[in-house]
């Protein structure tokens, strides 16, 4: 098992991209990285993606993406993990290199979003969850995350004003990213009255859906180069299942699948989560960050909310998280987010993120969450130079 | 949802038919081939009564396809009495007076009328139990 | 790199399983190819399938097959690559043995077709191709085989009549097998005679289509263990890609994705397209199979179809093809297909192929084709015991 | 197809723009931002004629959602006369009456009315080119 190295990123703004189509933004972020990295021609491309066989009659993504980026003849795959999409892609480029199989591998995640009818675009999403059980029942994906967040506000007695510090956090860091889809902050009173979706979510509890694009070029450490490329390591790379059905879960207040997925990357890391710098979480929903918080052994049991009230979340403070806006306000094209949260964790950890730069960070986490929590995706990234 | 699902799934639509796992006993809706609990074949049907109480709730405004029609309606995690989760709407009560921990029972509901296809869905939808909402 | 092994094989028979739904079919060929191979839980799943977002709203599949498996918490993915996801399923699960990166892993593939009206699953397999630039033009899936098929006819002077061989072959063999949909022959005068759907390609041109599941357990040649148990080696594993769309070939007669797959295989496996005992062909419609064929090196350009003519492919001649039935009479459930590909031809190097048991199999190929051409997997398999 | 879909795709559909790759000369169509042949970046918008001839076609009986009103239609290869080929209906003509390599010019036509969102879409076809049919 060798070594692998992130040599490359690329990612297009999140955003309402109409005059760009599905193949164009894929085939953007996979020309950016591959420049970035200063390769020509990968050996394989993993294009994570969840809607665009139901939202834009596309299959076949990985020989399409593949063609049009001018890398035809290459290896492509679709990989599809709902939400996880991307960081499923990323982890089977990382399979592919660390195990000798391929020496350059991109990993690139894309979804079109904002040309489809919203209630299209609503069941679409919804097929993350148990068709038959779940989604048969009238239970849109927000809804589920709102079973959620009232059940959690019942057991440990929040309320819906105390997740607002995730959200607040997400769109100061976003102001400073400009890649981001809402680059402007948000207050507390804001949050507070914001208007509610899925009781007791509202819009300022959900990420934004957006078009976009990001992609990474993977390859062994000792291919990767030096400086001016700038490697960033991966430390380590896991990924567990849960049931999808929240019914079907042990506890549905305990993401099983994060915790096993995070419990196995600090172990192949050898570090715990008080060593990371960053943590690009989930925040698709301000409950999701509250769970994969607990799952990851950032705090315990009932406590994830606190982290935000504390403020401990902020870009200098003890945990920072959704430094370049997270999945709220960078934007969230669910196939495409598992690998934003990797580029901008790459940006950290390579000293260019800018005016949210976290100075000194040397190891940074993502966690990418496929449903509500049925495919969890952690990666532990290291400043290698 | 087409015709051969409804019809595979009509018993524990209609009539709440789960498992219970003759290996190790877990009580299991909806029913599966596999237990999750001790990995043995789970195939012993088990006649849930119908009676729970509400874990969790939501209030939908936007819905998918099919369901704007009824929106806003409520949602829950409800809690079988023999144990099991299941997600279901509630229907018969207003939003404002549901709870956690509210006693519901199962009754069966159209779930919405598919467009395309004419086909009427029916299942399992849950209400407060009869006697608590008189006394309520 | 070690050395990598089908340790055991699982296959529901292809049909419409109006009993059975999408998971629990998946479930059904899982259990019964661990059980195959004696292994309780494997560490990776990957999930073959085309459609289930489109037919059944149901993505996420790959948390949601382990689940149902009894497998919850392991390592789980879905594979799209069109009709290939199967294929393209296996060769991952062997990226990560070889590689290293686990023991035990599956891929299954599986597609519910028969429960969708006709057109939705006419315009769901059109996604296979560039929604663009092809389906938007109203040109189904079928119709664009039927481009090709009236292409090469004109180019080399060929009748529909022609390509009956692949149709009458397949379905004899398919009666010897009792997992196939069409278990009975046809004759060259219902060939000649049949409904045409696209002209020139008729029903008895094209693979049914229909619900199924097939599965292998992948393991490393030293932890396969011996008979009882019938490891079957996988010599090759290689895939390529081309243009999505048949008018971006380089030439539309030319699989240049299938002629580089099958020569990455060869040359991995150190064998030629004459060393192969029998060949798993992708036959959806005749003229794939005349066109793999002769990508394969196994006729030259114009003569694939002589094979066929000839007799060539039968049982015990000296190219048996579709040897359980092919696509086109063992039936087509497009996401499945490269693993019932897989499956039989282990059954026949497994000597457990009945009374289509070629005598003395040793070495086996297989090809699955995503797309009109698209990306394009060869998996070479070895009797190795 | 999308409204945004539609506008992106109106050159290429209502007016045959494609391109000729700056580097190495390859004929482009449909558009794409890299040139397969050499890799280069290829926008340079070239106006194709929009003349050609049929290098394949077929008839399609059975026809996805929003076409079947159509059907049975001719499908063909189309290639122009600068190189490119493309994939487009052909019109103006009995089936029985299509060969390979008959010479065809594009015209716009309606391709279907989408049903839900009640978007029409119109791009090229191909017709016989009308001296020809007079001649046959
Ligand atoms: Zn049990
Ligand atoms: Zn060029």
């Amino acid at each position: 098992m060798r070594d692998v190295c992130i040599a490359g990123i690329g990612q297009i703004a999140v955003g309402e991209h109409w005059d760009r189509s599905l193949r164009d933004m894929a085939v953007d972020a996979v020309v950016s990285a591959l420049n970035d990295a200063q390769v020509e021609r990968p050996q394989m491309l993993f294009v994570g993606n969840m809607l665009s066989g139901q939202l834009s009659l596309q299959e076949n993504l990985g020989a399409l993406v593949a063609d049009y980026a001018g890398l035809r003849g290459i290896e492509a795959f679709k990989i599809e993990a709902a939400c996880a999409s991307a960081a499923a892609a990323l982890r089977l480029a990382y399979l592919a290199v660390a195990g000798g199989m391929c020496d350059v591998a991109v990993a690139c995640g894309v979804e079109k979003m904002t040309e489809s009818r919203s209630d299209r675009v609503t069941t679409a999403l919804a097929t993350a969850a148990d068709a038959v059980y779940e989604a048969e029942q009238g239970v849109s994906f927000v809804a589920l995350n709102a079973l959620l967040m009232q059940r959690y506000m019942h057991q440990y007695g929040y309320r819906r004003e105390d997740f607002g510090g995730f959200a607040v956090n997400a769109h100061a860091n976003a102001a400073g990213n400009p890649w981001a889809m809402f680059q402007r902050p948000i207050t507390p009173e804001q949050f507070a009255t914001a208007r509610l979706i899925a009781a007791p979510i509202s819009l300022l509890d959900s990420a934004g859906i957006g078009d976009g694009a990001a992609a990474v070029v993977v390859m062994p450490a000792d291919l990767a180069g030096q400086p001016p490329r700038k490697p960033v390591r991966i430390r380590a790379s896991a990924s567990a299942t849960d049931a999808v059905a929240l019914h079907d879960r042990r506890d549905p207040l305990v993401l099983d699948a994060a915790a096993l997925s995070a419990g196995r990357a600090y172990a192949e890391a050898g570090v715990g989560p008080q060593d990371v710098d960053l943590f690009e979480l989930h925040d698709a929903f301000t409950i999701m960050s509250a769970l994969s918080i607990e799952a990851c052994g950032l705090a315990p049991r009932g406590h994830g909310v606190g982290l935000a009230k504390e403020g401990a979340i902020a870009l200098h403070a003890a945990h920072p998280m959704s430094t370049m806006g997270g999945l709220k306000a960078r934007g969230h094209p669910v196939g495409a987010t598992g690998l934003y949260q990797v580029v901008e964790a790459c940006l950290q950890l390579r000293g260019e993120a800018g005016v949210n730069q976290i100075k000194g960070a040397s190891l940074a986490m993502t966690q990418n969450i496929g449903g509500s929590g049925a495919n969890v995706f952690t990666h532990i990234l290291e400043r290698c130079w | 949802m087409s015709s051969s699902s409804h019809w595979r799934t009509r018993r524990q639509r209609l009539a709440l038919v789960g498992e219970q796992c003759p290996h190790c006993q877990a009580m299991l809706f909806p029913p599966r081939d596999i237990c999750p609990s001790c990995h043995g074949p789970a195939k012993e049907p088990y006649h849930y009564g119908g009676v729970g109480s509400v874990y969790s709730f939501s209030e939908v405004y936007t819905a998918p396809d099919a369901y704007e029609h009824y929106a806003p309606y409520v949602v829950a995690l409800v809690q079988l009495e023999e144990g099991p989760l299941l997600t279901a709407q509630l229907t018969d009560v207003e939003p404002e007076d549901v709870y956690v921990g509210m006693p519901v029972e199962m009754v069966t509901r159209r779930l919405r009328a598919e467009g395309p296809e004419g086909l009427i869905s029916y299942g399992y939808k849950f209400r407060p139990v009869p006697e608590r909402v008189a006394a309520h």
